[in-house]
């Protein structure tokens, strides 16, 4: 029967009040409906977070010391700043729902402006940071060297010094000034005598190969046959990584050498602001969204559409705005307190 | 729901402001503890490690306030906070086996820069104990 | 006329025949217009718009495997050049995984089915449910552009070929906005369901009085709502990387490729559920209501839907026991993956006791079902070579696997599909469709489809790598081929005698009664085609397996209510909209 | 249905390259186990298999019922029965626990190779192979050789994408992944040549990145490698070009035509020419001949060549995108001159289709060459 009252949309039915769809049974249910759809939202947004956490994870679980070299170029200060001033807004925003709930709009009307001023905070302290770091070329990706030929994969492994030496004269010979030029570069690479890389030498000497099922041992021992010293140099190892970084806290500089103009700086540094560019820069949008969603609350809220009876919208709208909250209270000392 | 919110003749939970005032509170002390520490930790770098723990464990403590007060999870229906900690949970069961799985096969990693960037980087090093530290290499 | 069965059904006595018709208006005539339409909030329209679309995107991707099928009958190739073909399949998988098997039945049949089936008006959040077509549709329109402007990285963008400026063709980035689009799409979609079966359940349906097709998308929406973010994420990802190069999954630039595998394989093996799951719901309901029989295990059905939800997190590792993973993972993973195997065999034990002491209608509907079994059972069984890891290492990324997840996802998902598509035809159209066409089409499929896929096993066993062009010629390879082609024409041809007979009963088709089957959940209490808001009165919730109640009426060649039995329609007093 | 395909393809089965029905010829230590297993899964399978498609055979028929036929439903058969459902969840759960352990332990003897094994290392880059012999100093292209009962291990990286490196009659399979080692280890227990595919997808010649493994007594072996380690060297200028044609070619047949058709890569036919006129222009512009001769940056045409070689992304012939890897490493100055010198005299080597004139030999060894195919 009660298809007969529907209008086409379907919106609506002449037995609800304005706000109640034609599905529902009362404000209650819809209240509560509401509120799971925008949990199931927000367990969403954990989860699209999640993938650039791991990625976090990885990265810094196996090369913390471009970690601990890269937040060097953070500000703790204005992150600090900036916890408070979300967290204040998510304070703010936690009102506008109480004060909705109570049906006192002008309450929340101020409210929902003041949260909006935090979202703007926020947003023009992240401007700060963001073009001093663009200013002084920390751009994500790939800013401190142009893509590498991958293709020379072997070739630490596969010259020696006698090799490099007689293939430039050859070159030379050969009138060949590309050649020559190209061994010229090839002679700068870390080399050892023929023996010592082994790979002359018969297949027994070469020591404990075979991946194992736990893979600590695995290779080291074969990679330090194919690998030059100094290429082994880089390996990742703990205690090398704490020395290093143990260092550089010692006699921490007042300006730190740009990391272009810094030989120490660790292998893939740059990957440090990779990630930070990736994870502030996601929130950094969802910030804007949820303002957008403020502006909205507000003038609808200015538009009397909400009262004590009905204030849904708010209500989830601020649970999104925390969400955002929550987030940065990881984001903050993942980046800055390292 | 708890016939608790019926008194009101709400349809949800209200929150008393100074709840809500002290929270926030809180979460600022808290926000100054991590800060603090880590500056104190920065001191002796042997304490790195139990830095990121330090501020891991107030970001947790943090964000439950944030989600049990702000968010009214200490009030709504079980299942909500199931799919909040659900959610939780599965994220870390992404990292924990991704993690566990790079740890494992990173000793086969090529080590080192690649050949290129070795060969900037020991350019620098020769440039810069030559005493000219102005040009280093070009940006892209 | 329509009424008279729906009214025989909800009133104990029935309205005598030479009554004058009343003239109920149902959700296709409610109101006209394209614009009633396209900005339609009712979830059967939007299910509708759905089906089309799904159906139309079958038409291109099937047309593609076709060309694949064909370019192989010949070592050498018989159609295509290596970057054609490249792309034929690339847009094959695409096209089929992310526009038809994956929102095939969830946003199809259960955007239509599930609300009616619920005893709910719609679902819980109309607007959403009407943005995620839209979101749907642009994300389509995102990723078939991209394919036709050119991609050859295969529907799973592996990396570094995908990033690779050199490798990859220009169509990346398009692609994957698209699937990331279609991603939010599938969220949404997911969180509407939820959050409809939990707060729309009306008076008396309990959640385990609940059809298992409801119990299969609600699993089907946990893994959507879980596992769709981390997709969306990787893809993002993916975008910059090859945008702007920054070295999360580019090894030239200190990257892993080995982890945007893991990020990939976090959702798409879950994806891989979100495929079947709903599949095996519909198979549920198929079994029991055209065996007119009480399912069997009910509880245990529905607990391994959840089970497999929530198992299918935790083995994305076995697509990558030859990728570079370590070793220790490997056997971790291989050691889950086994657990998933237990509830989908659970389930087909229980469908055949089901059909046990029955009264099986060998209808179509039933034929696919009992199809699926089958089918099932092959892709089922032949999975374990595949988690035993060292039979795996020789089988992996050979036709063995193309061949496996093919029994998988066309054999069980996409039969799962079609089955539920006649199953409920009446109630969608209001018409019914030629049965003996059916029978006829179906057999042609199921000969078809095992010609084109069971000789691939032997193709993979015996070492033939998959997404390869041409093949040596020595090899031994091409009698599988041809045979398999073969297969797949006599597949297609079952298909297009499928569209002929549903558009043919679209204009002749006889007039379906509320309950042709003989079904006992609610969509089947209301008329076909449903009225705009379901039900005119609140139906009879009770044990939606109970199929004593119902008996065979011959004036409305469909199933009403016996008279002798009392209608607990009749004992709730509650109404969706007082 | 399954059936039809069972019969159609059984007779094939037993023809396909002296194989079993399911399996192609095993040819290592580690395929028999692994045939085992397969088998041991297959039986369980086939009884399963028919068990429960009789049962659904059978109810399908022997419950057939029109709907004309009943008017009522019954609901005496039972819904529910908690022993046999405990049944069947407790025995599958049995086999598959078995299967993971077989699984499991095939699969540790897999990747933990012997101590004394014979090391390869292997480059996959688009759309070739190259084997390394590090104990001999050898490079060899689509084709490697290994000694007969004896662990062989291949230490594998790739330059660009991944590839995967497979070998049915070994029953062995491992993905190479750029900026990464990973190995893989085979004892291969039976003389002859064996096929190796490329199993990762890595773009437009995946088809045909193909290979042959040829398996020798140890003394064939060690004097096979010999020759080569010091084929190039031996032989004298002349010979050069053949050789090249032969044995470093097949590296560039998948881009480069002889024949003039243009592939991925300009056709080899023809380009001396093009090169000493210096008539080539590039992506960007300039011309071969605006670079060429004295304080140009190619003096002689042979060093655009050498650079081409070497840094293929110096310079990019225009219509071309820069497909090509570097072969700087791989090949040896000496290996590098024979190209040269088969460009210069392509025309006495092979006629205007690209076949060889006649077959010219480098050693005695017959060597096939798998990347033609």
């Amino acid at each position: 029967m009660s298809q007969l009252h529907v209008h086409p949309d379907g919106s609506e039915d002449h037995g609800h009040p304005e706000h109640l769809g034609h599905h529902w049974n009362d404000s209650v249910q819809q209240f509560e409906a509401g509120k799971l759809g925008m949990w199931l939202f927000l367990a969403t947004e954990v989860l699209l977070f999640g993938g650039l956490f791991c990625a976090y994870a990885v990265w810094r679980a196996n090369h913390p010391e471009i970690f601990k070299y890269g937040s060097q170029f953070l500000s703790t200060t204005w992150g600090a700043i900036n916890t408070g001033v979300l967290l204040t807004s998510s304070l703010t925003m936690a009102m506008a729902v109480t004060y909705a709930a109570r049906g006192r709009m002008t309450a929340v009307v101020v409210c929902l402006l003041l949260t909006l001023m935090g979202a703007a905070g926020f947003m023009a302290i992240k401007y700060v940071e963001y073009s001093h770091k663009f200013h002084e070329g920390f751009y994500p990706g790939m800013s401190f060297y142009e893509e590498p030929h991958a293709s020379e994969l072997w070739l630490p492994l596969e010259e020696t010094a006698a090799v490099v030496k007689a293939a430039t004269l050859a070159g030379e010979e050969a009138g060949s000034v590309a050649l020559a030029a190209e061994m010229k570069t090839r002679a700068e690479l870390p080399t050892e005598p023929a023996e010592a890389q082994g790979w002359n030498k018969p297949a027994a000497g070469i020591g404990p190969a075979g991946l194992t099922t736990d893979q600590q041992n695995i290779d080291m021992a074969e990679m330090s046959v194919f690998l030059p010293p100094s290429v082994l140099g880089n390996l990742e190892d703990l205690d090398a990584e704490l020395a290093y970084a143990e260092h550089h806290a010692a006699d921490e500089p007042v300006v730190l050498p740009h990391p272009l103009q810094d030989p120490d700086r660790p292998v893939n540094a740059q990957k440090f602001f990779t990630i930070y560019f990736l994870m502030t820069g996601l929130h950094g949008i969802h910030v804007i969204g949820g303002a957008v969603v403020i502006t909205w609350l507000l003038i609808l809220t200015l538009r009397r559409r909400f009262g004590a009876k009905y204030y849904t919208p708010i209500d989830l709208g601020g649970l999104y705005w925390h969400i955002v909250d929550v987030i940065w209270i990881f984001l903050f000392p993942l980046f800055y307190l390292i | 729901m708890s016939s608790h919110e019926h008194e009101h003749g709400a349809v949800g939970h209200i929150v008393p402001i100074k709840l809500l005032v002290i929270t926030c509170i809180a979460l600022l002390i808290l926000t100054a503890v991590t800060v603090w520490v880590a500056k104190l930790d920065f001191e002796d770098l042997r304490m790195g490690e139990m830095n990121i723990l330090v501020a891991m464990g107030v970001a947790v403590v943090k964000c439950t306030i944030v989600a049990l007060i702000f968010m009214h999870l200490r009030w709504d229906r079980s299942f909500i906070g199931f799919v909040f900690i659900g959610s939780i949970l599965f994220v870390g069961l992404f990292i924990g086996l991704a993690l566990l799985d790079t740890k494992e096969y990173q000793p086969t990693m090529v080590p080192g820069n690649s050949p290129q960037v070795q060969l900037k980087l020991d350019a620098l090093h020769a440039a810069q104990a030559a005493g000219e530290t102005k040009h280093g290499p070009t940006e892209h | 006329m329509t009424v008279e069965g729906d009214d025989s059904m909800t009133t104990t006595e029935s309205r005598p025949l030479d009554a004058p018709a009343l003239e109920v208006d149902n959700y296709l005539t409610y109101t006209r217009g394209i614009r009633s339409w396209i900005l339609t909030l009712d979830h059967k329209r939007i299910g509708v718009m759905y089906l089309i679309s799904v159906l139309a995107c079958f038409l291109l991707g099937g047309i593609f495997a076709l060309l694949v099928r064909t370019q192989l009958v010949v070592p050498d190739g018989l159609i295509m050049s290596q970057d054609e073909y490249n792309q034929a399949f690339t847009i094959h998988g695409g096209v089929m995984v992310f526009l038809v098997i994956i929102p095939g039945i969830p946003a199809a049949l259960g955007n239509f089915i599930l609300p009616i089936m619920l005893g709910a008006k719609d679902v819980a959040f109309p607007r959403l449910n009407l943005f995620s077509y839209w979101l749907w549709v642009l994300g389509a329109i995102f990723l078939v552009s991209a394919i036709f402007g050119g991609l050859d990285t295969g529907w799973t963008f592996y990396t570094p070929y995908s990033i690779d400026q050199n490798s990859a063709m220009g169509g990346v980035i398009p692609a994957v906005t698209g699937a990331f689009l279609l991603g939010f799409a599938s969220i949404f979609t997911g969180m509407n369901f939820i959050v409809t079966i939990h707060r729309l359940r009306p008076d008396g349906m309990t959640w385990f009085r609940m059809p298992l097709f409801l119990w299969s998308l609600y699993a089907t929406a946990v893994i959507q709502v879980l596992a769709t973010p981390v997709l969306g994420i990787t893809l993002a990802l993916l975008a910059v990387e090859r945008a702007f190069g920054i070295g999360i999954f580019n090894p030239a630039l200190g990257g892993d490729p080995v982890l945007y595998q893991h990020f990939f394989w976090f959702y798409s093996h879950p994806a891989v559920y979100i495929m079947v799951l709903p599949a095996m719901g519909v198979v549920s309901e198929l079994i029991a209501v055209h065996s007119h029989r009480h399912i069997f295990g009910y509880a245990y059905i529905a607990w391994s839907s959840v089970a497999i939800a929530i198992f299918s997190f935790l083995v994305w590792g076995h697509h990558m026991f030859t990728s570079g993973q370590s070793p220790l993972m490997s056997v971790i993973f291989s050691f889950i993956t086994f657990s998933v195997a237990i509830p989908s065999g659970i389930k087909v034990f229980n469908w055949l006791a089901t059909m046990y002491k029955g009264a099986i209608s060998w209808n179509t509907s039933m034929f696919y079902g009992m199809g699926f079994i089958v089918l099932f059972i092959i892709g089922g069984l032949t999975g374990l070579y595949l988690g035993v890891i060292s039979v795996d290492v020789h089988l992996h990324d050979t036709y063995f696997i193309v061949a496996h997840f093919h029994y998988t996802m066309m054999g069980s998902s996409l039969i799962g599909f079609i089955g539920g598509l006649h199953h409920w035809w009446p109630k969608i159209t209001g018409k019914m469709f030629n049965e003996n066409a059916g029978r006829i089409a179906f057999m042609l499929f199921f000969v078809g489809y095992n010609m084109t896929f069971f000789t691939q096993f032997m193709l993979g066993s015996h070492g033939m790598p998959r997404r390869y062009a041409t093949y040596p010629a020595d090899a031994g390879f091409q009698t599988y081929h041809i045979i398999s082609t073969i297969g797949s024409y006599i597949m297609a041809i079952g298909f297009f005698t499928m569209a002929g007979y549903f558009i043919a009963s679209l204009f002749v088709g006889r007039k379906a009664a509320a309950n042709p089957w003989g079904g006992r959940s609610l969509e089947w209490q209301c008329t076909s085609p449903p009225p705009h808001d379901n039900f005119s009165e609140q139906p009879a919730v009770g044990d939606c397996y109970d199929f004593s109640v119902l008996r065979w009426d011959d004036e409305t060649n469909g199933y009403v209510w016996r008279e002798d039995v009392a209608h607990p329609g009749h004992e709730s007093e509650h109404t969706a909209s007082s | 249905m399954s059936i039809v395909g069972l019969l159609a393809t059984a007779k094939i089965g037993e023809a396909t390259s002296g194989g079993t029905f399911w399996m192609p010829e095993n040819a290592s230590t580690a395929a028999q186990g692994v045939d085992d297993v397969f088998y041991f899964i297959n039986n369980i399978n086939y009884f399963f298999f028919a068990l429960l498609v009789l049962i659904l055979v059978w109810f399908a028929v022997r419950y057939r019922s029109k709907p004309s036929e009943h008017t009522t439903f019954t609901n005496d058969a039972p819904v529910h029965n908690t022993p046999l459902e405990l049944t069947w969840t407790i025995v599958p759960l049995l086999i598959v626990g078995v299967l993971f352990w077989i699984g499991m332990d095939g699969y540790l003897h897999l990747v933990d190779a012997p101590d004394d094994s014979y090391p390869v290392r292997v480059t996959g880059q688009k759309w070739s192979w190259t084997f390394e012999h590090p104990e001999y100093g050898v490079t060899e292209a689509a084709e490697l050789t290994v000694p007969l009962n004896r662990p062989v291990r291949l230490l594998m990286t790739s330059p660009d994408v991944l590839h995967s490196l497979f070998i049915p009659a070994f029953r062995v399979k491992q993905d190479l992944v750029p900026g990464r080692y990973t190995s893989l280890w085979f004892e291969a227990t039976k003389p002859g040549q064996y096929r190796l595919y490329c199993t990762e997808y890595c773009g437009k010649d995946h088809s045909k990145m193909l290979a042959v493994v040829t398996v020798l007594p140890e003394d064939e072996f060690q004097n096979r490698l010999g020759k080569l380690a010091r084929e190039y060297e031996d032989l004298d200028d002349k010979d050069l070009p053949a050789y090249a044609l032969n044995r470093l070619y097949n590296r560039c047949a998948s881009c480069h035509s002889l024949d003039g058709k243009s592939g991925t890569g300009p056709s080899f036919k023809g380009l001396w020419d093009r090169t000493q006129k210096g008539s080539t222009v590039f992506t960007n512009g300039k011309t071969l001949k605006g670079m060429m001769g004295p304080g140009g940056e190619f003096e002689v045409p042979e060093n655009y060549i050498r650079d081409s070689i070497l840094n293929p992304q110096h310079l990019i012939v225009q219509n071309y995108t820069g497909a090509m890897p570097t072969f700087k490493g791989q090949l040896k100055q000496r290996q590098i001159d024979a190209m040269v010198l088969m460009l210069k005299n392509l025309d006495s080597l092979v006629d205007e289709n690209g076949n060889p004139i006649e077959a010219p030999k480098v050693d005695e060894v017959e060597v096939s060459t798998g990347a033609d195919q």
